[in-house]
Formats: structure tokens, C-alpha cells, sequence
């Protein structure tokens, strides 16, 4: 019987290790698994990569693991959002990475992972200076620059449904980068809202088919 | 008198015609969707995946899950929809929206646009999804104001700040003028009354070009 | 006010022109727009290019198509279905161009397109005949296969219901190559099993948002 | 005594672990979906879309809109889902497939698949999804008559026919024998009982190894 639900945020989180690349959803408070990101602060990985939209607000969540010194690199599209003291302290003091990939490149990025593609020649950047250092090509008269795919060891994600195979749909935009870093990372942890029964969902309202998640974990929030 | 930040994006929005796909970038370009004229259906997207952005949410309303670009709480028009992250900047890449009305620092006179740092050592860079919108919307139009606090002019020969992309700009619409981006570079399709053009040419680095049947540029006061 | 909806079939094709790239959705009978392929072949267009997955059935749709001396290339994965009689006789006569591609790269070529992305690098096909003429890159230790963006002047669609600003949903696997094909697309005209009141399908259930569709006509089968 | 085809199906269909994802190539593999071990949850994936791919359908459940990659009718089981194609192959080529179980003309000893062409000058070639499922699934693995109608091997040192993909194939079902794909080349893990070493191997082309722990390949009549 397939059965990806576990009984805590605990076990949700278990084996994650340090240096892990983490694809960490959400934008804004929208479809962010708060939960996870404090269950990972427990259970003490280090050295992490996250890969998120932003770079943390005030001194919970991702913030949190900034602030305990756990986060080596960010790779995000707008570290600049009021509130990301902590990632500002550190960034300044030179003691965070920084990697910055236009939004719709760093999801692009992860859908090329999850899709088992080499890379992808994007007309984003060409002639600026986030394409510095990439090849760039010229096709059919226009300009490209050559993306990599983004790959995950671990997604945290958050849904609002959740069936026991691993099935999910979202809330109006909380579903933002969830579906994607679903797809791109090697183990995807999910905190759902609300578990329900097998067959609940409508087939054809499933937003994240089951095959792409490990773990489920009911957060009511 | 120049206009108003909010006219600015009033006088933005008259040019939305019915049917339109918007996506309205952070700052100035936000206040067109409290402007939009009447009796239009003008769908706009946002970069998190909200196509038909509707007003602000009323308390019942409120559901902190519906937030646009900015992470403002929004409603959904009817007939709108929600898309994941991928297939959202997939629509925004891909010609998909006829207009993207964004911010600048500064645009030149060959449209290119510079929206995304000053290079201020005391903050870190942030791009969001400027780069994508300038590449990929059938058409760029930039809401800025025409100089800067200090009166250093934003309408450039050259860019100064790091370029968003090349060549994209169409049309830029200023407290002072609404100007074309044309092959020969910037062309003055309105300007406001109590400016003369060369006092509008003073404030602007670029040669500016007189269309021949230029307008007043002028704005309900709201 | 924005509506799509078209009165008739005539109205829903009007304006194809000669040459043009045809990307017709349908996988076997599920999501198949027989009767725009009908109508396709009243209008008249002809040199046309038909994307589909295979090769037409029978004497009618596609089939009929391309027995009416309409289609110059076909390109597809898999042009062996029985009964694809019409296109085996012309393909025998050399009077039709095959271009083979393979199922997946099919899809994600016109995905390509509609992403604005200038091409991919796939590991399918690697090694194979079909990566015959193509540029070959090892990545990261793999082999992979530069693909081109497969762009179509008109698409051809089939929907279960839509509203007047053309959001879509579909019906089980008939769903397959129609979500891809609107967006790749200059021109999206789908035939829609049922029209519903614009706010009447869930906006978390769209499928296909209306800002890649164009026109729409009813057609109740 | 051979195994029959639907035999075949069965020997492989006992690999398949509870939970397990697997696409069924058309042909031989397809008849794995009729003789799944009872009390696993095993998840058939198929090309066109379709997630938990259930039994053919009665009268009263058959939708001409639900069918599988043969274009036959079929169900969908509770806890199944839907995808457009770009996402089913998203799942093929994206290594989120545990296994694809797949015809062939030919296997190497190397693990090279040819099952896609015959290049037979009177018909027109055709891929369908091969080529993907034999690049992106985690494991191939190949269910194919040990030997072609008039005798000849399918099991070879090179493969003669055109190829699918390079070096992909880890396991073999024929009517004859299991056999894994290893550095080594092929080693037979199980073989019928009615027949010995030296004739499986006169009908192989590439030399096979024999197991140190070789089981009798039997399967149920049925």
C-alpha cells in the first residue's frame, strides 16, 4: 500500500544532510511551509543551499536558519524584501552566498531538472550583467544565454489537500513554486492543510500527482 | 503642473484597450490598477501566478493565500485563474502578454531599460521577475517619473545604472510627457501645458523629437 | 468586453492561410477536433504542415486532409496507426514529407516554443538515428541533443467546456496534447463541448487560462 | 516447456515492488496490466497522460475520452490523476518513473535497445514514446521473445536494427530465461527447465554467463 504520510514534522524532515540543495517554496507567506522550515532548524542540518523567491523575512522560518548560521548560499531572485534583516547582516559581513537568477528563470531552471534536460538557451538577461559569464548563442536572429537545470536534494513544500498517494491541490496563489520544486528535487516533503481519503480529490482538479512526493505531514495552517 | 503619480498611471491605463493582458510591475506601475477606465475588461497577471488580478480584498475577503507581485492581499476577477510559478513566467516569456507597464532608472533612447539596481554597495541586488517581463511581453511601456529627486534626468543617451534588457522600451509615460521610443529615439507624443519644449528637452539627456501632431498631456485631478 | 466564442465552424477557421503550420491536438479519438479538421478542409487552406502525434486514420479529419492534397509535411512520433491508409499511400508516392520526432521531444519542442525559450538539450534520442544532424553536447557527464522551439501559425484544439474569455477544462486524456498546442501557438481555436457562464468553472480547476486561446465554437460531441 | 507471452508478462510482473511506477510499452509489456501480482499498489503510467492507469472498462464505465498509449479504453483507478502530455513526459524523461517495461526487436550485451524501426522499406518508421521511456525511466527493463519467429537471436553482441538508446536495458524477460544486464554482459538468472545452458546459448548471440545462484524460470499455467 502506498502510504507517504508520517505522523510529525520530525519525521517529515528526518535525514536531511548538511550541504543539502533545498528548494524552499512559497512567496511572500503564500504556500510557505513554515512548519518544515522550523523542523529542519531542529533537526540541525548545516551548510545548506536554499533556493527560494526571496531571502527571508524577520528571524523565523528561513530567516531562522539564516540566523543560526545554517544557510551557506541562497540562490533567489529578490533578496531585498523588507524584513530580510537577517540575510542583509549576513550578507554583509560576507558570510552568505549569494546567487541571484531572474524569478522566472530560477523556476525554469528547476522545471528543467525535474524534466531531465540538459539546460535551455533564454532570451532573459542577454545583454546584461546577470548573463556575465554564460554562453551566449544567437538563433533564428535572436539572442540567447545557456541556463542549467536546478536540481534539488530535498523540496519543502506546502499544499492545501493531501491523499495518501501523495496527490495535492493548493490554495489560490499559494500554489506558486510548489508544483515545480516538487518535480525537481530528489526527496519532496510536503506539510498539507488537510489529509483526505483516497479519491477525494477529482482526478482532474489534482494539481501535483503523487509520483513526485516522499512525504506528507498534516499542518493545519 | 506635472502630474501626479497617480496620473501618471491614469494617463497609462487610457491606453488599455479592452481585452488586454497586463502584467503591472512593482511601484508606479501597482497604481494603474486602481485607475483602470471603465467598462473594459483589462485582465491583469501577476508574476506569482494570478491572471485576472482583482482589487484589494475586503475583510471578509481576505485570504493571505491570493497575493499579487508585491505580496499585496488581491481578489480574483471572475474569469480569472491560477497558474504555478513555471507556467506563469512561461506566459510572460513567451509573447503571451500584449503589454507589461513597468518601472525604471532610467531608459535610453534606444530602449533600453535599467529597472533593476543602482549598484548601492550598502544593499544587495534584487531582479524578481523584471528581467523575464522586459524580454518577453509583446510590448514594453515604461510609468516613470521624468528626473530624478535631484533633477538628474532618467531619459538617458546611454544607460548609466546596469541594463533589464535592450532595446525593449515603446513608450515611457512621465510627469511631463508621454514619449515614443522610435527608431530615431525619443519622439514627444503629449506634453503637459505650462512646459515649453525646450524646457522638457533641458530636463531630458536624449534629444527629444517633436511628433507633428503632439497633444497636451493632462489628467482629471484625483 | 472580451469573448471568444465564434458562431460557426466556417467562422471559427476563417483566415488560415496557405503554408501554415498546423499544431493539430488529439492523441487517437480523445481530444481530437474532428470537426475543425472538417472544417479546415471546407475552408480550403492548403502547403499546410500538420503537428500531430500520429498520421490520420480513415478518410476523414486529418486523413481527409491530407487525401484532399492539403498537407505538403507531416510531423509526428508515430505515423504507423492502422488505418493511417491516406498517409501511407502518399508517403509510398513520395507525395508527403515525414518528419519523425520523437513523442515527448514532440510535445516539449511546442512547449519550448510557447515558453519563448530558443531551444533544449534532451537526452532522448542520443546515440539514435533520429539525433542524425543534430548538435551534440555532453553536460555534466551526459549526452544530450540540441532541439529546436516548434512553433505553429494555428492550432486546432477540442475542450469539454469554456467560458467567453476562453478558460478551458478537458476530459480525462483528452486533455493530452491540448494545453501545450494553445500555448504554442499564433492562432488557438478550440471546439468546445459546452459553453458555461464566465465564473462557472472553478478558477483552481482551468486547466487552459483563456489568455492562450483565441476563438471558440461550440460543438456538443 | 517456452513461457507463453502472457507468462512472460507474469515473470516480470513479480518484480514489481508495492508502490512501484511503471510505464508498459506497447505490445508484450501491455500485457503485464492483466496479471499484477494481488495486494500491491503498483502505478501504471501512461504516455497520452494517464497516472494509476486502471483495468479496461465495462459497458457502463467505457469513456472513448480515457483510453492508454495503444489507444485502447481503460479506467482510471482511485488515488489516479491526469496530465497533459509535455508534464506525462516531464515524468517519463525526468527519472520519476521507477520502471519502463518495454518491447524490443534486439537487446546488446551492452545494454542497447533497439525496438523502434525494422526499417522494413514499405512502411513509414514511427517512435512514439520509445525513445524517451528508454532515456528518462530510473531502470529499463526488456520483455521480448528470446528468439525471432524463424530462429534468429534477439539477444545480441551489437544490435542490428536501428537504436532506440545506448546502454540502457538491466533486465530481460524472454520466453526462455530472466537475464541481467551487467559490465559483464549478460548473466542468466533464471532459465526453464526443459532446456540446457549450451542450447540457450546457441540461441543468444552474445555469450551469456550463467549465475552463481541460477534459479528454474517457471510461471503458472494460464
Amino acid at each position: 500500500m502506498i502510504d507517504k504520510r508520517v505522523r510529525s514534522l520530525a519525521e517529515a524532515v528526518d535525514g536531511i544532510k548538511d550541504g543539502s540543495v533545498v528548494l524552499a517554496a512559497g512567496f511572500g507567506g503564500a504556500g510557505s511551509p513554515e512548519a518544515l522550515y522550523g523542523a529542519l532548524l531542529e533537526q540541525g542540518a548545516k551548510d545548506l543551499t536554499i533556493v527560494n523567491n526571496n531571502a527571508g523575512t524577520g528571524r523565523i522560518g528561513l530567516a531562522g536558519l539564516m540566523d543560526a548560521g545554517r544557510v551557506r548560499k541562497i540562490i533567489c531572485s529578490y533578496p531585498r524584501s523588507s524584513g530580510s534583516v537577517v540575510f542583509e547582516e549576513l550578507y554583509r559581513a560576507n558570510k552568505i552566498e549569494l546567487e541571484l537568477v531572474p524569478q522566472g528563470i530560477l523556476s525554469e531552471r528547476m522545471r528543467c531538472a525535474g524534466a531531465g534536460l540538459g539546460g535551455f538557451w533564454s532570451p532573459t538577461g542577454v545583454g546584461t550583467r546577470l548573463a556575465d559569464g554564460k554562453e551566449e548563442r544567437e538563433i533564428d536572429g535572436r539572442h540567447y544565454v545557456l541556463e542549467k537545470p536546478l536540481k534539488g536534494d530535498v523540496a519543502l513544500l506546502k499544499a492545501d489537500r493531501g491523499d495518501r498517494w501523495g496527490n495535492l491541490t493548493y490554495n489560490k496563489s499559494a500554489r506558486n513554486f510548489n508544483p515545480t520544486m516538487a518535480q525537481a528535487a530528489s526527496l519532496s516533503i510536503v506539510q498539507v492543510r488537510r489529509f483526505v481519503e483516497l479519491g477525494e480529490i477529482d482526478p482532474e482538479h489534482i494539481i501535483t500527482p503523487g509520483i513526485f512526493i516522499d512525504r506528507m505531514v498534516e499542518v493545519p495552517v | 503642473m506635472p502630474l501626479s503619480r497617480k496620473q501618471i498611471a491614469w494617463r497609462a491605463a487610457q491606453d488599455l484597450g479592452d481585452g488586454v493582458y497586463v502584467n503591472l510591475g512593482i511601484g508606479l506601475p501597482t497604481l494603474v490598477a486602481d485607475v483602470l477606465p471603465e467598462g473594459r475588461e483589462i485582465v491583469l497577471q501577476s508574476e506569482n501566478g494570478v491572471l485576472g488580478v482583482g482589487p484589494a480584498p475586503n475583510e471578509n475577503e481576505l485570504d493571505l493565500d491570493l497575493v499579487n507581485a508585491g505580496k499585496q492581499p488581491v481578489t480574483l476577477l471572475k474569469g480569472g485563474s491560477y497558474v504555478h510559478h513555471t507556467d506563469s513566467f512561461l506566459m510572460i516569456r513567451g509573447f503571451h502578454l500584449d503589454l507589461a507597464l513597468l518601472g525604471a532608472f532610467e531608459v535610453a533612447e534606444n530602449g533600453d531599460l535599467a529597472n533593476w539596481t543602482t549598484d548601492d554597495p550598502k544593499f544587495p541586488p534584487g531582479v524578481g521577475g523584471a528581467m523575464d517581463l522586459a524580454a518577453g511581453a509583446k510590448e514594453v511601456r515604461v510609468l516613470v517619473e521624468h528626473t530624478t529627486r535631484d533633477g538628474s534626468p532618467r531619459l538617458r543617451k546611454q544607460c548609466g545604472y546596469p541594463l533589464t534588457a535592450m532595446q525593449v522600451v515603446k513608450r515611457i509615460y512621465t510627469d511631463l510627457a508621454v514619449i515614443d521610443v522610435t527608431k530615431d529615439g525619443f519622439v514627444v507624443k503629449e506634453m503637459v501645458a505650462d512646459i515649453d519644449f525646450d524646457a522638457l528637452q533641458a530636463k531630458t539627456e536624449a534629444t527629444l523629437h517633436k511628433a507633428p501632431d503632439i497633444k497636451v498631456l493632462s489628467a482629471p485631478a484625483m
